[in-house]
């Protein structure tokens, strides 16, 4: 599965995508913030703030419960600020 | 038929040549409003406002803004395109342009999708400093969530 | 200070190099919106409308209308063109700019000054058909009046 | 005193205006439409729905109190249609 992750985010995680190769009780959005925050000190930093996060399960707008088990690409962002 | 024409870009565009587009020969257009967001300067001045977008979604998103909006008013045509990239103050970011017979159609369906745009779209812009201070992310404003909520609470046309 | 500009003319008229003009240098503006009425065709076919007004009020009352949108919301400057003469399908007949610092002023004082227009500018509209039958004076619409009733009621900005 | 007429108003009177000599009691817009109605029958005509007349006096927005007394110059017109 891919993880991509944009604007504060990409730049506190250091990263604008990778592989995830995750452990099968990892099933939803914010199951996987979870995982991700006990990956290192710039996961926890990026999303130290849960309220201010946004998700996309295969480019479709998610919520913490979402269901990720199917999916192929998941997108973590700060609130939208576009037009 | 409806003609709904998304754009997400790099490069600026022509209002002016979109409008002739999408007014063609019809006539029976009686209402065409155009919308443009411009990159404003700000204090201290900006170099550039960085527009990073989720590829993909972005142009998803907006259709599906526009479909909406073409769902909820009589409107022959919708033309939207949205910039990325660098942009300097000035310049042009977000296009909204909308054809109808009648006005009351144009203003609302026009506005709805600028709101939607605001809060929906997966863009996030940065300001980048002239005098070299570190550069900053915006963060949505409460205004942009209170529009949103206005459309949510009237479903009906002209709401 | 807001810089407002009004126009009643038999010529056509160019949108963008108003938006140009309106714009001028300015670096401050976030928003702009145009709106053009265009003389739409109907059943039976047009061959043209014509657009008779009262010359000295027009300009008037117009002026009158964008000043007072110019008091209630926050906007730099406005244009707005109103045509008279024998006008065909096809072509434009009205345009009100409105540069802003935020979409939502932009939105709302274009609409204020549209639906002002339509029922306090003395103009009044006569259809001629293509077919030759009688041509026939048009009567303004109910909508344009609960239009108006919208602005009385909320003076607020936003409203 | 002049008066000018728009619209449907203009021809059924068939005139765009003329120059008015009021007799003394004529003090309102009310009052000069009376008058007017009594000079013929394009006159009666144009103002046979007083609901759907506008006035104007001196290119201001009039209603049928307003006074003409010290007036220069009155417009009669349909409700307006512009924009």
């Amino acid at each position: 599965m891919k993880a991509i992750y944009f604007a504060w985010i990409r730049e506190r995680i250091g990263l604008a995508e990778e592989e995830l190769h995750l452990p099968q009780e990892v099933k939803t959005v914010a199951e996987l913030v979870d995982w991700l925050v006990g990956r290192g000190e710039g996961y926890a930093l990026a999303f130290e703030n849960r309220q201010s996060i946004r998700a996309a399960v295969d480019k479709r707008h998610a919520s913490a419960h979402s269901s990720i088990v199917s999916a192929r690409e998941i997108a973590f962002f700060p609130p939208m600020t576009g037009g | 038929m409806v003609a709904l024409k998304v754009r997400v870009q790099l490069e600026d565009f022509n209002a002016q040549e979109e409008e002739k587009r999408l007014l063609s020969d019809r006539r029976d257009i009686g209402a065409i409003i155009s919308f443009i967001g411009l990159c404003r300067d700000e204090e201290p001045p900006l170099s550039a406002l960085e527009l990073e977008h989720y590829a993909g979604m972005a142009e998803t998103e907006i259709e599906a803004v526009a479909k909406e909006a073409s769902s909820r008013w009589p409107i022959f045509g919708a033309t939207i395109i949205h910039r990325y990239g660098m942009i300097k103050p000035g310049e042009q970011i977000v296009l909204t342009l909308v054809a109808a017979a009648h006005r009351e159609a144009a203003f609302a369906s026009a506005q709805f999708i600028m709101d939607y745009l605001k809060t929906k779209a997966p863009f996030w812009k940065k300001r980048h400093f002239l005098d070299g201070a570190a550069s900053d992310w915006i963060a949505p404003k409460i205004e942009d969530d209170l529009a949103l909520r206005r459309w949510q609470e009237s479903k009906s046309p002209g709401g």
